[in-house]
C-alpha cells in the first residue's frame, strides 16, 4: 500500500448554537495546532488536513458524519467529540468501523466503564476526579461549610456532577447539608429566578459546572444580586470565562484537569508559551482550557502517530497500528503529563484555584492553586467509581497537597 | 292521516337575547313535502339546525318516529335517517364534485371499507347517476370550490340525497338559483324525491314555489309559529301576508 | 411568610413581563395576519443583539450611561423599521390565505435563514451589555437582593399592555385593524388599506419583540439560540392566552412565569416542562385558550 | 403523467436497490433518510387533513427507545421483534395521545402535539436511570432471526429491509388515501360540518389517521435507532418534529413518495452543505425550503405528478365526458 | 358615470370575462342578470379591484380606475355591497355601517349625517343598531350591507344579488328603500345584478343579460 500524502483527520467540535462558546476555542486551538504541526514538517512527513463536524446539527448528522469520515480509507484519526451524548454514540462505531478516536472533550465517566474499547481513547481525564477535587478542595480552604448548593446545566454532564459533588459531600464531610439543587435547562439565557432560589436558600458554597455561554450569563446574573459576596462560589469551568466577564475575586475555579495556561507547568514549557501568544494574536484571546484540551489531544495524536512509524520502522502505519500505538502512552502535553491506562482512560493532574487580580493582565487570572496527582481521584479501572468514592475518608483528605502549594 | 316522521315540542333557544325558537311545536307527516316560510331572522335555520343536533334547544324534545333525539350528534341523526341541505352550501372545497358524491354514498354504505379504494365502479356508477339528477355530472371532475354558487346549491342537495334518507331537509333550495332554473330545479327534485319516497321539509321564501310544490305551510315568524295549513289559505291569511309574503 | 412569597411574586411578575413583551407581539401578528410566525423569536433574538451592540458602541464611545435606556428603544425601533416592512412585504404577504403548514414553513424557513445569519454577523460568543441595569441599583425583596431593573420591565410591561388596549380598543387604527382581522376582502372594498394595515401590524409585533429582547439584554446575555428558546415560550403563553388575545397573553405569561417560579423554588426538576404542562392542561378544559373565543361555522 | 407513475416508481427503488453497489458510502445517509420519510409520511398524512403537528418527531422517539429498551433484553433482540414491537409500542401511544388530541384543530393541535412531544422529550432526558438521560441509549446490532451478524453486514440487510418495508407500507398508505377513509381525512380539513351531517365521525376518521401516523413514525424511528446505533432525547425535540414537517411540504403531501422523495433530497443537500458551507446549513436549508415553497408549491413530489383536477370555466363546452378522465379509472 | 370597456378576467386559468362592456348613467339604474356563474360577481368585483383583470379599461368619469388601487375606490364614491354580505361579525350593526367612513377618513359630522341619512332610507337598520354584525340574520345582513355601502356612495353604488334570500315581505321593502334612495340621491348611478329580474322590473332603467361571461343582449328601456 502507498503511503498516503497527507494525514487526513476529522474534528468534531460545536461551532454554532449556544454550546459553541465552549467549542469554538477547540476549533481554533485546533486549527492553529495544525498550523503549528505542519510547519514545522506535520507527522512523520505529512501534512496534516483536517475536517471540522459541527456537532450542533444534532445526533445523527453527526454519526453520519462520522461514518462517512470512517468508511474513506484515507482518513486515519477522529478526533471527537464535544458532547457526551455524541461520544457514547461515537464509541461503539468507532470499534465496528475501526477507526483510532481521540476523546477530546468526552468526560462523562460513562464512557469507558463497561467495554473494553481498542480505539477510542480519551487522554483528557474524567468527571471523577475533576468534580471530586473541587469538594477536596473547598473543604480544604472552607473547613466550616454547611450549607451547600447545586446549581448545574440540566443534563447528564450537569446531573453526574451533581451526583459526584453530593456523593463527595457525604463521604468527607457528612454534615454538609444540599440546600438547594438547581437545573435549569442547558441554554437557558436568564437565571434570575435561579438566582433568586439560591439567595433565599443562603447556602455557604454554591457549586456549579455551568459551561459556555450559560456560564457567562450566570456569572454576569448573578453577581449584582450578591450572590458571590452571600456564598463561596465554585465555578468548576470557570477558567473559560476568566477573560471575558469579570469575576469577583476568591472564586473557586477550575479546568477539569490541568489545561492551563497560566498553571506554572505551562509557563515552564516555551512551547506552550508560544502557543498560547499565537492564539492571542489570532483571536483576540489566550487560549481557555478547552483550547488547551484540543491542543493536547493534538499532542498526543502526533505522540501516537510517531510512536507507530518508529514501531514500523519507519513506514506508514494502518489505523489499527495507530489505535494500539495509543494504548498504555505516556506523554508530555502543553500543560503537563498524561498517561493513558488500559481502559484508555487518560490520568491527569487536576490543577484548582482561585480568582485573583493580576499584576500583568486585565482580567482575572488563577491564584491559590493546588495541582492534585491525577492517580489519587481515579476510581480503580472496572469499579463502580461513583461507589469507589464512598471507599475514601477524610483521612485521605488531609494527606493530598494543600490550596496554595502549586507554584 | 299519516305518521309523524319527526315531532318537534316545545323547542326554545335565544341568541344574545334574541328569542330564535319560542316554543315551537311542529310535526312533520311522513310523504308530505312541507314547506316553512317565514321573515328573515325568525329562526328557521335554528329550527333546522336544533333537529339535526347542531344547536341544542334550552327547553324542548325533538322526537325522531317516538325517539327522542334532541341532544344527539348530528352524525348520529344523520345515520337515523335525516339528512340536511344547507343554505349556505356545504362542500367538500378542495375534491371533485365526484368525489364529493362518493364521500357521500361511501358514508351511507359504511365508511369503514379497510382499504378498498373509494372510485370502485358501484361508487361511480351511483355517483354519477345522483348528479345527473341536476345535470351536474358535466362538472363531475370540477373542484367544488370553484363551481359557482348556484351549482354549489345544487351539489349542496345532491349530497344530502346521496345519503337516501327517510327525511330530508332543505333550507331555502332555491336561492341562489336563477330565477329561469328555479321551477326546472324544483320539478327534478320532486321527482327525485317521489321516487325515493322520501319525506321533505323546504325552508323557502320563493311563495311561488311554495304554492306550486307544498302539501302544507308553516310560517315562521320571531321564533314563533305564526300559520299552518294549505298553502292556499295560509298564503292568503292576513298576518302572513303582512309579516311575510307582502304587499304587492 | 410574606417574605417567602413576596420573592416568588417578583420572580413570577419580572419573569412574566419578559415573556409578555414577545407573546403580545406573535399573539398581535396573528390576530391581524392569521399567521403563527415561526421566526419571530428571532426578532427578539435580533432585537437584543441590536440593544447590546448599540450600548456596547455607546459606552466604547463614551456616551453618558443614561443614554443607554433609550438606546433600547431606538434598536427596537430601529429593528422593527429594518425587518418589519420587508420581510412583510417579501415573504409573508405571499402566504396569505395559504393554509397553515405554508406560512409556518415559510416562517420556519426564514427562522432558520436569521439564524445562521446572527450567527454570521455578531458571532457564537455571547454579548453583554448591562449598564441599564447598574446603573439603576437593587433592592431587598424578603431577604433577596433584586434588581431595580427587573421591577422595571414590570412597569413597562404593563404600560405596553394598556398602551395596545388603548390603541386597539379606542383608536380609528385600531378599529381598522379588527375590520381586516375579520375580513380582509370587505376591509379592501369599503376602504380601507389593508396591505399597509399588514404591513403595520408586522411591524409592531416585530417590534414588540424586538423590544422583548433589548429589554432583556441587561440582565441577559445574548447568544445564538436565544430566538428558538424564546419563541417556545411566547407559543406557550399565546395558545394559553387565547391566539390574538392581549390581555390573554398578559394573564397567560403571569400564570406560565408563576409555574416556572414555583417549580424553581420547589420541584426543580420540573422547570424546562412547566409552560408545556401548564399548556396542555388549560388547553384540555379550554381548548381555545383562557381568553379565546371557539369559532363555530354557521350554517 | 399519472400513468408514468409505477413506471418512475419502479426505476427509483431499482435505483435505490443499486445504489450502495455503486455509492457505499450512501447506504447510511439512505437508511436515515427513509427512516425520517417513514415520520415524515406520518406527518404529511395528517396535513392531508389540514392538521400540523409539530410534535410528531415523539413518536419516532419513542420507536427509537422501544428498540432500545428491546435490546437490553436478551430475548427481544431480533430485528423483526423489533420493528414490530417499536411499530406497535408507536400506535398505541398514538391511538392513547391522539385520543385526547384529536380533537383539536389548526394551531391549537400543533401546539398541543408539541406540548406532548416536549414533554416526552424531557422524560427521556430527565429518567436517568431508565433512558440514560441526555446520553442517551446505546442500540447494538441485533440479530436477524436468530442470526447473529457484524455492524457492516446488518447495516446491509438493514437497507434492503427498509426498501422492503417502503415499497410494502407505500402501497397500502396509498391504498388508505385511495379509500373512503382517506377521502374522508381530506374532507376533515375544508367541510367538518358536512362530514358530520353524512353520518361520519370527523373524530374516528382524524384519530385513525393520527395511529397511523404515529405508526409510520414508530417505524421510522426503529429504523434509525437500528441504523445509527445509538437513541437520544433530542429526536423528540420539537425542532425535530419542525424538519419532519418541512420534510413532508418539500417533498409534496400530493402522495406516498412525496415525504421519501423530501426526506432524501434533505439528505442530500445536508451531505453537499456540510463539505462546502458548514456554518450556513440552516441558511441554505430555510432558503432551500423557502424556494421550494414559492416555485414548487405542490412539493418536489408535484414535479412528477399529473396536473391538477380541472377546475371551473366559464366555458361549459369544455366539460367533456367525465368517466374517462377519472383517475384510475372506474375499472 | 362608470364605463366599462371590453373587460377580460381569467381565473386560475379560465376566462371569467370576456371583453364585457358597458356603461352606467348617473341618475339610472342599470341591471345585470345572468344564470348563476355568468360571471355577475365577478364585473362587481372586478370594479372594486378585487379580482385582478386581464384586459379591458375601467373609467369613472374622468377617473381611470387603474389608477387606484382596490382600497380607494371607495374613496372615489363606489359603494358595494357584496352578495354573502360579509359583514363583521365583532362589530355592532352600526360600526358595520360606519366601516367606510373610518376607512375613507371621513369627517366626524359629515360621517353622521350619512349614518342618518341611511337610517332615515332604511328604518330598520336604526332598530337593529346595537346587534353584533355576526347575530342579524341572512336577510337583515343584506339590508346591513346596503346601509354600509351607501355611507360612500356618491357616485356608484353596486349591489350584488340583493333580494336573494330575502323573504318576500323583505324583498319588497327592500325594493321600496331602492326606490326611496333613487328619489333621494338622482346623481348615483346603480348597478344591480340579479339572477331573479321580475323584482327589479319597477325599478331597472336599463337590463344587460350576461350569459358565460358575455353581453348577451341589451335592452334599452325595460319593460
Ligand atoms: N350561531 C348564532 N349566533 C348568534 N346568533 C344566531 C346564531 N344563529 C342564529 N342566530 C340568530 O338567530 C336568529 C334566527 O336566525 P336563523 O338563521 O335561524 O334565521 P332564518 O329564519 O334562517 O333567516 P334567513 O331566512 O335570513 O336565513 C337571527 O336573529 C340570527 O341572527
Ligand atoms: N376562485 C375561483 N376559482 C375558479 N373559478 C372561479 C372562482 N371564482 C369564480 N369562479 C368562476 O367564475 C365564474 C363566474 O362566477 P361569478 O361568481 O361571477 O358568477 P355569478 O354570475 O355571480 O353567479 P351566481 O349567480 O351563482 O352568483 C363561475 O364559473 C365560477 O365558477
Ligand atoms: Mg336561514
Ligand atoms: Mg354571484
Amino acid at each position: 500500500q502507498d503511503n498516503p500524502d497527507t494525514l487526513n483527520i476529522g474534528v468534531f467540535t460545536f461551532t454554532s448554537g449556544p454550546a459553541a462558546a465552549y467549542g469554538m476555542p477547540g476549533k481554533q486551538a485546533a486549527e492553529l495546532m495544525i498550523e503549528r504541526i505542519n510547519a514545522d514538517g506535520g507527522i512523520g512527513g505529512l501534512p496534516i488536513e483536517a475536517k471540522f463536524v459541527d456537532e450542533a446539527q444534532g445526533a445523527e448528522g453527526v454519526i453520519s458524519e462520522y461514518r462517512r469520515m470512517a468508511e474513506d480509507p484515507s482518513n486515519q484519526v477522529a478526533v471527537a467529540a464535544l458532547s457526551s451524548g455524541n461520544c457514547l454514540a461515537l464509541a461503539p462505531l468507532g470499534e465496528q468501523l475501526k477507526m483510532p478516536t481521540i476523546a477530546w472533550n468526552c468526560d462523562t465517566h460513562q464512557l469507558l466503564l463497561n467495554d473494553r474499547l481498542q480505539y477510542t481513547y480519551r487522554p483528557n481525564g474524567n468527571t471523577i476526579p475533576e468534580f471530586t477535587a473541587f469538594v477536596a478542595y473547598l473543604l480544604e480552604r472552607n473547613p466550616d461549610v454547611k450549607r451547600v448548593a447545586i446549581i448545574n446545566p440540566d443534563y447528564s454532564f450537569g446531573h453526574d456532577a451533581a451526583e459526584i459533588v453530593k456523593t463527595a459531600f457525604e463521604t468527607f464531610a457528612p454534615d454538609v447539608e444540599i440546600v438547594a439543587e438547581l437545573f435549569p435547562k442547558l441554554g437557558a439565557s436568564t437565571y434570575q429566578t435561579e438566582i433568586s432560589r439560591l439567595s433565599s436558600a443562603r447556602p455557604d458554597a454554591i457549586f456549579s459546572n455551568l459551561w459556555g455561554g450559560d456560564l457567562e450569563n450566570f456569572v454576569r446574573q448573578a453577581s449584582p444580586r450578591g450572590i458571590f459576596m452571600q456564598s463561596q462560589v465554585i465555578l468548576a469551568l470557570g477558567e473559560t470565562v476568566l477573560q471575558r466577564v469579570d469575576l469577583p475575586e476568591g472564586v473557586i475555579v477550575g479546568m477539569l484537569g490541568d489545561g492551563y495556561w497560566l498553571s506554572p507547568d505551562s509557563q515552564a514549557n516555551a512551547d506552550t508559551v508560544a502557543f498560547a501568544e499565537a492564539y492571542h494574536k489570532r483571536y483576540g484571546e489566550y487560549p481557555v482550557f478547552p483550547a488547551m484540551k484540543m491542543a493536547n489531544a493534538f499532542v498526543v495524536m502526533k505522540a501516537a502517530i510517531e510512536k507507530a512509524i518508529d514501531a514500523k520502522g519507519g513506514e506508514w502505519p494502518t489505523r489499527d497500528e495507530i489505535a494500539a500505538a495509543m494504548k498504555g502512552m505516556e506523554v508530555d502535553t502543553m500543560t503537563g503529563h498524561v498517561r493513558i491506562r488500559e481502559d484508555n482512560d487518560g490520568i491527569v493532574d487536576q490543577v484548582i484555584g482561585v480568582t485573583a487580580k493580576s499584576d500583568t493582565y486585565d482580567f482575572k487570572v488563577i491564584a491559590d492553586m493546588v495541582r492534585y496527582d491525577g492517580d489519587v481521584f481515579m476510581a480503580p479501572i472496572d469499579e463502580e467509581p461513583v461507589e469507589w468514592i464512598r471507599t475514601l475518608d477524610s483521612a485521605f483528605l488531609k494527606a493530598l497537597p494543600k490550596p496554595g502549594s502549586y507554584k | 292521516m299519516s305518521q309523524p316522521v319527526l315531532r318537534a315540542e316545545g323547542l326554545e333557544l335565544a341568541f344574545f337575547g334574541v328569542k330564535a325558537a319560542d316554543g315551537i311545536d311542529l310535526e312533520i307527516r311522513e310523504g308530505e313535502f312541507l314547506a316553512i316560510i317565514g321573515s328573515n331572522g325568525s329562526g328557521k335555520t335554528t329550527f333546522l339546525n336544533m333537529c339535526t343536533g347542531y344547536l341544542s334547544p334550552t327547553a324542548g324534545t325533538v322526537y325522531l318516529g317516538e325517539k327522542p333525539i334532541t341532544g344527539m350528534a348530528p352524525r348520529r341523526i344523520a345515520r337515523l335517517g335525516i339528512a340536511r341541505a344547507f343554505q349556505i352550501p356545504q362542500l367538500f372545497t378542495d375534491q371533485t364534485l365526484l368525489e364529493n358524491v362518493m364521500l357521500a354514498i361511501a358514508s351511507r354504505r359504511g365508511i369503514w371499507e379497510g382499504l378498498k379504494p373509494l372510485n370502485r365502479s358501484v361508487y361511480v356508477e351511483e355517483a354519477l347517476e345522483l348528479l345527473a339528477l341536476f345535470g351536474l355530472e358535466r362538472h363531475a371532475e370540477t373542484i367544488t370550490g370553484t363551481l359557482p354558487e348556484g351549482l354549489r346549491k345544487l351539489a349542496d342537495i345532491t349530497l344530502a340525497l346521496a345519503l337516501n334518507p327517510k327525511l330530508l331537509l332543505l333550507d331555502e333550495p332555491t336561492s341562489g338559483v336563477s330565477a329561469i332554473e328555479r321551477f326546472s330545479l324544483m320539478e327534478k327534485l320532486m321527482a327525485a324525491l317521489r321516487s325515493r319516497q322520501m319525506t321533505a321539509l323546504f325552508v323557502e321564501h320563493d311563495m311561488e314555489v311554495v304554492r306550486r310544490y307544498a302539501d302544507r305551510v308553516v310560517v315562521w315568524d320571531a321564533g314563533k309559529i305564526i300559520a299552518e295549513g294549505n298553502p292556499a289559505q295560509v298564503l292568503k291569511d292576513p298576518k302572513v301576508v303582512e309579516r311575510v309574503v307582502g304587499v304587492v | 411568610m410574606l417574605n417567602s412569597i413576596l420573592p416568588l411574586l417578583v420572580d413570577g411578575l419580572a419573569n412574566a413581563a419578559l415573556i409578555f413583551f414577545v407573546a403580545v407581539g406573535l399573539t398581535l401578528v396573528f390576530s391581524v395576519l392569521r399567521i403563527l410566525n415561526v421566526a419571530h423569536g428571532s426578532f427578539y433574538s435580533i432585537g437584543a443583539y441590536g440593544a447590546a451592540s448599540l450600548g456596547l458602541w455607546l459606552v466604547s464611545v463614551g456616551a453618558n450611561p443614561w443614554l443607554s435606556y433609550p438606546a433600547l428603544l431606538v434598536s427596537a425601533a430601529l429593528v422593527a423599521a429594518l425587518f418589519g416592512p420587508t420581510i412583510e412585504r417579501l415573504l409573508v404577504r405571499w402566504t396569505y390565505g395559504k393554509g397553515e403548514a405554508i406560512q409556518i414553513l415559510v416562517t420556519f424557513g426564514l427562522f432558520l435563514i436569521l439564524e445562521d445569519l446572527q450567527r454570521m454577523v455578531f458571532g457564537v460568543q455571547s454579548l453583554y451589555q448591562d449598564t441599564p441595569m447598574t446603573l439603576l441599583g437593587v433592592t431587598m425583596v424578603g431577604g433577596v437582593v433584586y434588581l431595580n431593573y427587573q421591577i422595571l420591565l414590570i412597569v413597562l410591561a404593563l404600560i405596553v399592555l394598556i398602551g395596545l388596549r388603548l390603541l386597539i380598543k379606542r383608536t380609528r387604527m385600531g378599529r381598522l385593524l379588527a375590520a381586516v382581522v375579520a375580513d380582509r376582502e370587505v376591509s379592501e372594498a369599503m376602504g380601507i388599506n389593508t396591505d399597509r394595515i399588514f404591513m403595520l401590524a408586522f411591524s409592531i409585533g416585530v417590534f414588540l419583540a424586538a423590544l422583548g429582547g433589548a429589554l432583556a439584554t441587561p440582565t441577559t446575555g445574548v447568544a445564538p439560540g436565544l430566538g428558538a428558546e424564546t419563541m417556545v415560550l411566547a407559543f406557550a403563553v399565546a395558545a394559553i392566552g387565547g391566539l390574538g388575545q392581549i390581555e390573554g397573553a398578559a394573564i397567560a405569561a403571569v400564570i406560565v412565569a408563576t409555574a416556572k417560579v414555583l417549580a424553581v423554588y420547589f420541584v426543580p426538576a420540573l422547570d424546562s416542562v412547566a409552560p408545556y404542562l401548564v399548556m396542555l392542561a388549560v388547553l384540555m378544559v379550554r381548548p381555545q385558550g383562557l381568553f379565546g373565543v371557539a369559532e363555530t361555522r354557521r350554517v | 403523467m399519472t400513468r408514468l407513475l409505477p413506471l418512475i416508481t419502479a426505476i427509483a427503488v431499482l435505483t435505490l436497490l443499486l445504489l450502495p453497489v455503486v455509492l457505499p458510502w450512501s447506504q447510511f445517509i439512505i437508511t436515515i433518510a427513509i427512516a425520517k420519510g417513514f415520520a415524515a409520511l406520518g406527518v404529511a398524512l395528517l396535513l392531508r387533513g389540514g392538521l400540523i403537528s409539530i410534535g410528531h418527531a415523539m413518536y419516532f422517539a419513542i420507536g427509537a427507545y422501544v428498540t432500545a429498551f428491546m435490546m437490553k433484553s436478551d430475548m427481544l433482540g431480533d430485528l423483526a421483534l423489533l420493528l414490530l414491537g417499536s411499530t406497535l409500542v408507536a400506535t398505541l401511544v398514538g391511538l392513547i395521545v391522539g385520543s385526547f388530541l384529536v380533537r383539536f384543530r389548526a394551531i391549537f393541535f400543533a401546539m398541543l402535539n408539541l406540548a406532548v412531544s416536549m414533554v416526552l422529550f424531557a422524560l427521556f432526558s430527565k429518567l436517568y436511570g431508565l433512558t440514560g438521560g441526555t446520553d442517551g441509549m446505546r442500540v447494538s446490532v441485533p440479530a436477524i432471526f436468530g442470526n447473529v451478524l457484524d455492524k457492516a453486514a446488518f447495516d446491509g440487510v438493514l437497507y434492503y429491509v427498509c426498501i422492503a418495508l417502503l415499497v410494502i407500507v407505500g402501497f397500502l398508505v396509498r391504498a388508505y388515501f385511495k379509500s373512503p377513509l382517506g377521502y374522508g381525512l381530506k374532507a376533515i380539513h375544508t367541510n367538518e360540518v358536512r362530514l358530520e351531517y353524512l353520518g361520519v365521525s370527523a373524530y374516528s376518521i382524524t384519530l385513525i389517521a393520527y395511529t397511523i401516523s404515529a405508526a409510520l413514525a414508530g417505524l421510522g424511528g426503529a429504523m434509525a435507532a437500528l441504523s445509527i446505533g445509538h437513541v437520544l432525547p433530542e429526536y423528540a425535540y420539537w425542532t425535530e418534529s419542525g424538519h419532519l414537517v418541512l420534510t413532508a411540504v418539500l417533498g409534496g403531501i400530493g402522495g406516498v413518495a412525496g415525504p421519501f422523495i423530501g426526506s432524501v433530497f434533505l439528505e442530500a443537500v445536508h451531505t453537499f452543505a456540510v463539505d462546502f458551507a458548514a456554518d450556513a446549513w440552516n441558511m441554505i436549508l430555510g432558503a432551500t425550503l423557502l424556494l421550494v415553497i414559492f416555485f414548487v408549491p405542490r412539493g418536489l413530489f408535484g414535479l412528477f405528478e399529473g396536473k391538477p383536477a380541472k377546475r371551473a370555466s366559464a366555458d361549459e363546452e369544455t366539460g367533456d365526458t367525465p368517466n374517462t378522465a377519472i383517475e384510475g379509472g372506474a375499472k | 358615470m362608470l364605463s366599462i370597456k371590453n373587460l377580460d378576467v381569467s381565473i386560475e386559468g379560465a376566462q371569467i370575462l370576456r371583453g364585457v362592456s358597458f356603461d352606467l348613467e348617473a341618475g339610472k339604474t342599470t341591471v345585470l342578470i345572468g344564470r348563476n356563474g355568468a360571471g355577475k360577481t365577478t364585473t362587481l368585483r372586478t370594479v372594486m379591484g378585487l379580482q385582478t383583470k386581464t384586459g379591458g379599461r375601467l373609467m369613472l368619469g374622468k377617473t381611470d380606475l387603474d389608477r387606484h388601487p382596490g382600497y380607494g375606490r371607495a374613496k372615489l364614491g363606489i359603494g358595494y355591497a357584496p352578495e354573502d354580505r360579509r359583514l363583521i361579525p365583532a362589530f355592532t350593526v352600526e360600526e358595520n355601517i360606519l366601516l367606510p367612513a373610518y376607512a375613507t377618513r371621513m369627517q366626524r359630522d359629515e360621517r353622521q349625517r350619512r349614518l342618518n341619512e341611511v337610517y332615515d332610507l332604511l328604518p330598520q337598520l336604526k332598530t337593529m343598531g346595537d346587534r353584533p354584525g355576526g347575530g342579524v340574520s341572512g336577510g337583515q345582513g343584506k339590508m346591513v350591507a346596503l346601509g354600509r355601502a351607501l355611507m360612500v356612495a356618491d357616485h356608484v353604488l353596486l349591489l350584488d344579488e340583493p333580494f336573494q334570500g330575502l323573504a318576500p315581505a323583505l324583498a319588497l321593502e327592500y325594493a321600496q328603500a331602492l326606490k326611496r334612495l333613487r328619489e333621494a340621491r338622482p346623481e348615483i348611478a346603480f348597478l344591480i345584478t340579479e339572477s331573479s329580474p321580475e323584482l327589479l322590473s319597477s325599478i331597472a332603467d336599463h337590463s344587460l343579460q350576461i350569459e358565460r361571461g358575455l353581453i348577451e343582449m341589451e335592452h334599452g328601456e325595460a319593460a
